[in-house]
């Protein structure tokens, strides 16, 4: 398992490239359904606003 | 007799040339500000002239680069402030000719100036006496892609707020390609070298862009005008 | 000859023109009346084509303005809240410029329109040294050079004595007289004495 | 006949919302399954490569990124090009919604990039002509927000970010090429990855992983597509009866 982790003294650079990538990829993802989050309670602010 | 399109984009260049010498203070201030430039290279890097020489074709396209800038911001913002622009859109006239009339204007002011006065900064950077040819074609003919460039996003942001600031945003990007075969063109002509390839494609971008920036900048500047 | 149908245009959140739709035929004047904010100029730069209205359409002469924008332009001049002028040229350069572009014209021609607009005596000092008012003279002088038959004319009165005021109603008689037509938007009454002018209120949005 | 009435269908607001909510799970769970596939497969399975050893693994992230920070901006560009064209406000809506994305890929492959330099040419950052594309690519992603965001009007800032977008596809093919010239100048060329002897158990899980990252792009862009069309159509009535 260690070994594995290590991959072959290259860890330092393989996990945190993993890391930021797919940081990136949830964070996209986050992003995007804030995004349709904040623009349904604007609609729906709007609506309450003037029926 | 309705004028033609050559007609009305040689009386929009007159027209230009004729204010821009109505105030001929704010004419040289590409040109000093380009010169101010290349005189801070020095004073912050060495003063030696083998070392500068080598950043001398930085130095000089940066420089170039930065000036064509500070001028582009009113290459249409002023004719649309006080509406003349807009009569340019409804005159009938292909508003493409006219903005290509504009941006050669543009380039007469600051691009064709700044090449033929470069010889005066590339002497105190180092650059031999027989470069000198090839540096001011290098920077006329760049400097000629430059503002055709310029002149999209000189349209595109008509319509923005804080129009500086973004004009060089959305430039710099567009222009590495003529930054990277002008400073080529510049190396080479320094070091002796052959210059043709990268003038060729200097060139190649030049005619690209007359072809297609004036009819990019008439769609922008026609939504700009909105 | 010139018909607008069903336009709507919104700027920004505002709903601003509902369902738009005139005609006007040669010879007749639309005046567009209404509150500020009600979309006249909006209304007027549509036509001219400087906006793009989400829905309907405005055709001249029975085609689509938009698609022979050229030739429709060739026949129509604009003139919006301020005169289009260069403070730094005086009118007369800025007549030269901006009809040139258009068409050839002479020198004498540019005299006698200045002329009828009472503006000559100050025609060859830089506009930026000019009040409103005689900025209005020089710009409605180049309205009557670009031998326009559709004239668009936002507000022509304002910052005019009334002196200005009975010029430009006779320019715009004589433009009728000549089977021009003109859409003007005002909001004081202008005194037209002869020729058909039909009014149209916009409701404000 | 079929194709124009698609055509008139994704020019319809409505029905795009109700289209991107219903596809966007599945594209969603597809790009996750296949993303956990494909890591399993060039984590574990794939064997350490004879002369980079296991620094190649990042290949399989980097490479998905990279490929996705053009295909996004070329998805941009003609999604621009058929709003401004034929006037469609769902294709404008498109191409908002990529911008972002777009930019946070160009962040991630500039990331990883970094950190397959720093152990294969001893620096986090060299003049690589790739690396260097990809900065313009982010500044050109910038420059068209920062266009967007510095024009009120929506549908104004719509159409100049479309001809911007034009312009922009017109010139990376131009940038990339005299970032190559450029550097073919100055140093040899580097390659980041044996392309030529990679071994199959290596390859399937890079093209599934490539895949994967397609699908992912399809589902945050249907999610930020329903954001983008709900704000430019809050007025009209289907958003009411949506958000009702």
């Amino acid at each position: 398992m260690n070994e594995f982790f290590a991959m072959s003294g290259y860890g330092q650079y393989v996990w945190p490239a993993f890391g930021i990538g797919f940081g990136i990829v949830v964070l996209i993802y986050v992003m995007a359904v804030s995004s349709l989050a904040a623009a349904k309670q604007e609609a729906k602010r709007r609506l309450e606003m003037n029926p | 007799m309705k004028a033609g399109p050559l007609q009305a984009a040689r009386l929009v260049m007159v027209r230009d040339l004729r204010l821009a010498f109505r105030k001929p203070s704010q004419l040289l201030q590409p040109l000093m500000f380009f010169m101010i430039v290349a005189t801070l290279f020095p004073l912050t890097l060495t003063p030696e002239l083998s070392r500068l020489r080598d950043a001398a074709p930085g130095v000089l396209w940066v420089g170039a680069l930065l000036s064509s800038l500070l001028a582009l911001e009113f290459l249409f913002r002023e004719d649309a402030q006080d509406g003349t622009l807009e009569q340019f859109a409804l005159s009938g006239q292909s508003l493409t000719w006219m903005l290509f009339a504009k941006t050669c204007v543009h380039w007469l002011l600051t691009g064709l100036p700044l090449a033929l006065s470069a010889p005066v900064a590339a002497v105190g950077l180092g650059v031999p006496a027989e470069a000198m040819w090839s540096v001011v074609a290098a920077l006329a003919l760049g400097g000629f892609a430059l503002s055709l460039i310029g002149a999209i996003s000189a349209g595109l942001t008509l319509g923005a707020r804080r129009g500086g600031v973004l004009l060089s945003l959305l430039t710099l990007p567009l222009a590495v390609p003529i930054l990277v075969f002008g400073a080529d063109a510049t190396q080479r002509a320094i070091t002796g070298g052959e210059i043709a390839p990268p003038m060729y494609l200097l060139g190649a971008i030049a005619v690209l862009g007359v072809t297609l920036a004036p009819l990019a900048a008439a769609a922008a500047v026609r939504i700009g005008l909105e | 000859m010139l018909n607008v149908s069903g336009l709507h245009l919104w700027r920004g959140d505002r709903h601003v023109l509902r369902n738009v739709s005139f005609t006007v035929d040669a010879g007749q004047c639309l005046l567009l009346t209404g509150r500020n904010g009600a979309g006249k100029t909006t209304l007027l730069r549509a036509v001219a084509g400087l906006l793009d209205p989400e829905q309907g359409e405005v055709s001249w002469r029975g085609t689509a303005a938009r698609k022979s924008r050229g030739e429709f332009h060739a026949e129509l001049a604009y003139l919006g809240h301020d005169a289009p002028l260069k403070g730094d040229l005086t009118g007369r350069e800025n007549l030269r410029y901006s009809i040139g572009i258009r068409r050839a014209v002479a020198a004498n021609e540019i005299h006698a329109a200045l002329e009828r607009t009472g503006a000559q005596p100050f025609a060859d000092r830089p506009v930026r040294t000019l009040s409103a008012g005689q900025r209005r003279r020089v710009a409605l002088a180049g309205v009557l050079l670009t031998g326009a038959v559709l004239w668009l004319l936002d507000e022509p009165t304002t910052n005019l004595d009334s002196d200005g005021k009975r010029l430009v109603a006779s320019l715009i008689e004589q433009q009728l007289a000549a089977g021009g037509i003109v859409v003007a938007a005002v909001h004081q009454d202008l005194d037209l004495g002869s020729g058909s002018v039909v009014n149209l209120e916009l409701a404000a949005a | 006949m079929a194709t124009w009435t698609w055509f008139h269908r994704f020019g319809s607001p409505p029905w795009v919302y109700g289209f991107a909510a219903r596809w966007a799970p599945w594209f969603g769970g597809a790009a996750v399954l296949s993303m956990l596939i494909a890591l399993y497969g060039g984590l574990i399975l794939a064997p350490p490569d004879y002369q980079q050893k296991d620094a190649f693994r990042i290949v399989y992230i980097h490479a998905p990124v990279a490929t996705m920070s053009m295909a996004v901006y070329s998805t941009m560009a003609v999604a621009a090009a058929v709003g401004l064209i034929w006037r469609m406000k769902v294709a404008h809506a498109a191409a908002a919604a990529c911008a972002p994305i777009g930019a946070w890929f160009t962040v991630a492959t500039l990331a990883t990039g970094m950190l397959w330099g720093k152990p294969m040419w001893g620096a986090y950052w060299v003049w690589d002509p790739r690396l260097t594309s990809e900065l313009v690519l982010l500044f050109l992603y910038f420059g068209y927000m920062g266009l967007r965001a510095g024009i009120e009007d929506p549908q104004k800032a719509d159409k100049a970010s479309a001809v911007l977008a034009i312009v922009g596809a017109v010139n990376i093919p131009i940038i990339k090429y005299s970032v190559n010239w450029w550097n073919s100048l100055h140093q040899p060329a580097t390659r980041l990855i044996g392309e030529a002897d990679m071994d199959w158990s290596m390859v399937w899980p890079l093209l599934l992983m490539l895949a994967a990252f397609f699908l992912y792009f399809g589902w945050v862009m249907l999610i930020r597509l329903r954001a983008e069309l709900l704000r430019r159509e809050r007025n009209a009535s289907w958003v009411r009866e949506v958000v009702a």
